[in-house]
């Protein structure tokens, strides 16, 4: 009979027709009329001014960055998990130990500042205003 | 293509670096500029450098409509389409400034009942302006229940205008119609029913942790910034000033009431941030709620209409009046050459003023953040293009 | 590609079932574009809310034209504004519809006369499928435009339209 | 102090540049007064102890026929609380009046809608286009003999 990898292909198999046989009815059945109008970008109605490939700050790259090891990180961990009960002690003090490297890695990040935002402080506007500036406070 | 941002960064080693910027547009269909304007950000990153908004998407000329109506009376619908959310102050504000011109002196029931209307609409009003303001900052649900409440009250004017939104209920001299049956208890019961509403949206909304951290020490605008951009109503009390027309410069029979005028102190940020602007408006609802009760328990007896002139042919000149709308300062300046037709008539709309300082606070804040503070000025399209 | 989009002269029942389920998917999920510009925009936000609650048709607002269906143009339409509603009109996917809610955008309403600036009715720059009118138009009134835009979607095919 | 007294003392400090003041039998009494000192009398409005005119509540562009264009500033003070008027009459031709917007900036915004609708231009403003209309149209709708354009980009505006 199917063995396991057996059953999770046809799973897979009837996955995949399910989707693509939506898409594919989808696509038959949809009007498709599409011109030069259309396909104009959208920017709430006006004609966009200039492009968006400039060279953005780097601190976005750096977040990035950041993200993407930890969730490597959490992508280890799901086999782990599964099956964490019946590899006994040793391989749990073990997962401690990958996440306690990782957990070092993630102060050093921290202490060294690379995670807070350097949200912009608010330029409060003020008045470049010459002469005697007469504002009393209204007397009721 | 993207402009050079004038003060360039410099390296630890000295070496000048160019930051590039991106112009974006908060367009004309935009969810959260609550109506056609269009804000063209030049933007580093995600923080604005520059904000020039683009007005006259919905310019409709008023003024030119006033010049060919045959008569005075004829120009109330339009304004009432100025600021369709809180038309009844538009209203109020033309046709006193046509009664100043006639010098024509209303009876005592018809200013208790405008004042009540007013303070009806301005409850309506700054309900959709909390409301929305909530769905700009990502909260849903209070915007349903401020709109649930807000239903009540054009149930009651429209049993007494027939009219949901704009209403051409307030006329030179009087009013259309009186006070239908029943009206005075229904009113009674609405504002003992709103009362403790205002608590419960201070607990939905106000105080959120979320909220409060999106608003506070946002799009700061000090008092004299507001004064001098001439900024007023909630926008300039947000900012600490302590200035109302009903009370400092009073119309009508406002001097009748006790009631005080609610002033951004700064609770959970500097004064005049976008959450003491959104404040000012929920605690004026309280106000209006004491002001209505007052009116309706002091309401004396007579004729609407009586003071109504037949044929209104304000002798040749000119008159200023302003009154206190939901939004600011709305001001009528009518001239008259004599004849049936209004000369000339510009109004003042508070919004249009209000948006000029729009650019000064936003200047240097996020692209959130700029949400956050056009929805704190709470402008109305209608009233800011005329 | 839309292969059997209008490529048949008569219909049989493979094309009419398959009619129905499309025309019933396509009605009972209209999406609209949220985008108000006057004063029926207020009241469209009314329709919107809790009292006269249109997500019991399946109407909610979608913030851009790509994800949307139904064109809402509530309010005046001024000439400033009509090029950018055509654009947004354009952008539009297929089986698109506009709804003209209120006399301003059906017809110029009260400013048909003096409106310099003011388009005489949204009809001129976009195809429109229901007028609904009414200064503002009650939500109701709205509620009854939309319901007369799905009896109109219901009765849509694939068939080429004999023309 | 009360409006005519304002008018009294602008009266008094700028004699000769003042066209014509009318203080008795009207709602509001004001000062008509030549574009060229509109700057000095702002100035004196603004920065002098007792008047702290601090905020230009509202300026209108008029067409007023024969041939004149004016701008009415209705000029208010938070501190005091009293309100004066201040008129300037132009030519239609040679429509130039000194922008106030660096004194009060609320100013800004209401001088480019008297450009925009009457066509009066601010000279020494920051930036002076049009704000309602596109900035391709043709006129100023606010003018007595405005004509309407019969189309616009294509559409067909009058009726």
């Amino acid at each position: 009979m199917l063995t396991d990898f057996g059953r999770i292909f046809v799973f897979f198999i009837v996955g995949a027709i399910f989707v693509t046989g939506g898409l594919v009815f989808a696509w038959i059945i949809r009007p498709s009329r599409w011109y030069q109008n259309k396909l104009t970008t959208y920017e709430c109605g006006e004609v966009p001014v200039g492009d968006s490939w400039v060279r953005f700050n780097i601190r976005f790259y750096v977040i990035a960055l950041i993200f993407l090891i930890f969730d490597v990180e959490v992508v280890f961990l799901f086999p782990w998990a599964v099956v964490f009960q019946n590899l006994g002690g040793f391989a749990f003090i073990e997962m401690l130990l990958f996440l306690a490297i990782l957990a070092l890695g993630y102060a050093y990040v921290w202490v060294k500042g690379d995670l807070d935002w350097d949200k912009p402080e608010p330029d409060v506007p003020h008045l470049n205003r010459g002469g005697a500036t007469v504002i009393q406070e209204p007397q009721h | 293509m993207a402009e050079v941002l004038t003060a360039p960064l410099k390296t630890s080693t000295g070496r000048t670096i160019r930051r590039e910027e991106m112009v974006l547009n908060m367009g004309p269909q935009h969810p959260s500029t609550h109506g056609v304007l269009r804000l063209e950000l030049v933007v580093d990153g995600e923080i604005v450098v520059d904000v020039i908004p683009h007005i006259g998407y919905l310019h409709r000329c008023f003024e030119k409509h006033c010049e060919a109506m045959t008569n005075y009376q004829q120009v109330i619908p339009y304004c009432d389409r100025m600021d369709y959310v809180a038309a009844i102050h538009m209203e109020w504000s033309y046709v006193l400034a046509v009664e100043k011109l006639l010098g024509i002196q209303v009876p005592e029931r018809v200013e208790y009942i405008r004042v009540i209307f007013a303070e009806l609409q301005r409850i309506a009003s700054h309900l959709i302006a909390a409301g929305t303001y909530g769905l700009d900052i990502g909260a849903f649900t209070p915007f349903l229940y401020m709109f649930r409440e807000r239903e009540r009250i054009l149930d009651l004017f429209e049993m007494t205008c027939g009219a949901r939104l704009l209403y051409n209920y307030f006329w030179i001299g009087g009013l259309s119609h009186d006070l239908p049956p029943g009206f005075i208890d229904k009113a009674k019961a609405f504002c003992s029913y709103f009362r403790p509403k205002i608590k419960e949206y201070n607990d939905l909304l106000s105080y959120n942790e979320i909220f409060v951290k999106r608003t506070a020490n946002v799009g700061v605008l000090p008092g004299d910034v507001a004064i001098a951009y001439g900024a007023t109503g909630p926008m300039l009390r947000g900012s600490g000033v302590n200035w109302d027309l009903r009370r400092d410069d009073p119309y009508s029979v406002y001097n009748k009431f006790q009631w005080e005028v609610a002033v951004g102190k700064g609770e959970v940020g500097t004064v005049g941030d976008c959450w003491d602007r959104y404040m000012v408006r929920i605690r004026e609802m309280e106000q209006s709620i004491t002001i209505i009760e007052q009116a309706l328990a002091g309401m004396p007896e007579g004729d609407v209409a009586s003071a109504i002139p037949k044929r209104i042919r304000p002798n040749p000149g000119d008159v200023y009046v302003r009154t206190e709308a939901a939004r600011g300062e709305i001001g009528f300046y009518v001239v008259s050459d004599g004849s049936a037709t209004p000369y000339r008539i510009k109004a003042r709309s508070p919004s249009f003023v209000n948006l000029s300082a729009l650019p000064e606070i936003c200047r240097g804040a996020m692209i959130a953040d700029v949400v956050a503070i056009a929805g704190s000025t709470d402008i109305v399209l209608g009233e800011v293009d005329r | 590609m839309g292969l059997l989009d209008k490529q048949f002269n008569n219909s049989n029942v493979i094309i009419t079932s398959i009619d129905n389920l499309l025309n019933w998917a396509r009605l009972s999920s209209l999406w609209g574009m949220q985008f108000g510009l006057a004063c029926c925009a207020i009241e469209m936000m009314a329709t919107g809310a809790s009292h006269y609650d249109l997500d019991r048709f399946g109407i909610f607002f979608r913030a851009t034209p790509r994800q949307s269906d139904v064109m809402i143009v509530a309010g005046t339409v001024t000439l400033k504004m009509a090029e950018r509603i055509k654009r947004l009109y354009d952008q539009m996917p297929e089986p698109r519809y506009v709804l003209s809610m209120g006399s301003c955008s059906n017809c110029g309403g009260p400013y048909w006369e003096h409106g310099y600036h003011v388009l005489k009715g949204v009809d001129r720059v976009v195809p429109v499928d229901v007028y609904v009118p009414g200064c503002p138009p009650r939500p109701e009134a709205l509620i009854e435009g939309l319901l007369k835009l799905q009896e109109k979607i219901r009765s849509e095919s694939l068939v080429k339209k004999s023309a | 102090m009360t409006s005519q007294q304002i008018c009294e003392k602008i009266r008094e400090r700028f004699g000769p540049a003042i066209r014509e003041a009318k203080t008795e039998g009207v709602p509001n009494p004001f000062v008509s007064v030549a574009p060229e000192n509109l700057r000095d009398i702002s100035l004196f409005l603004r920065d002098e102890a007792d008047l702290a005119c601090d905020s230009l509540m509202c300026l209108s562009g008029v067409d007023s026929g024969k041939g004149m264009l004016g701008a009415v500033y209705h000029i208010a003070s938070t501190a005091h609380r009293h309100t004066v008027t201040l008129k300037v009459q132009v030519p239609a031709e040679k429509a130039e009046i000194p922008s106030v917007a660096d004194i009060w900036p609320a100013a800004n915004w209401h001088e480019r809608e008297a450009y925009d609708l009457i066509g009066i231009t601010f000279t020494g403003h920051p930036d002076l286009r049009r704000i309602l209309l596109p900035d391709d149209w043709p006129g100023h709708p606010l003018r007595k003999d405005f004509k309407v354009p019969e189309f616009y980009h294509g559409m067909k505006v009058p009726y």
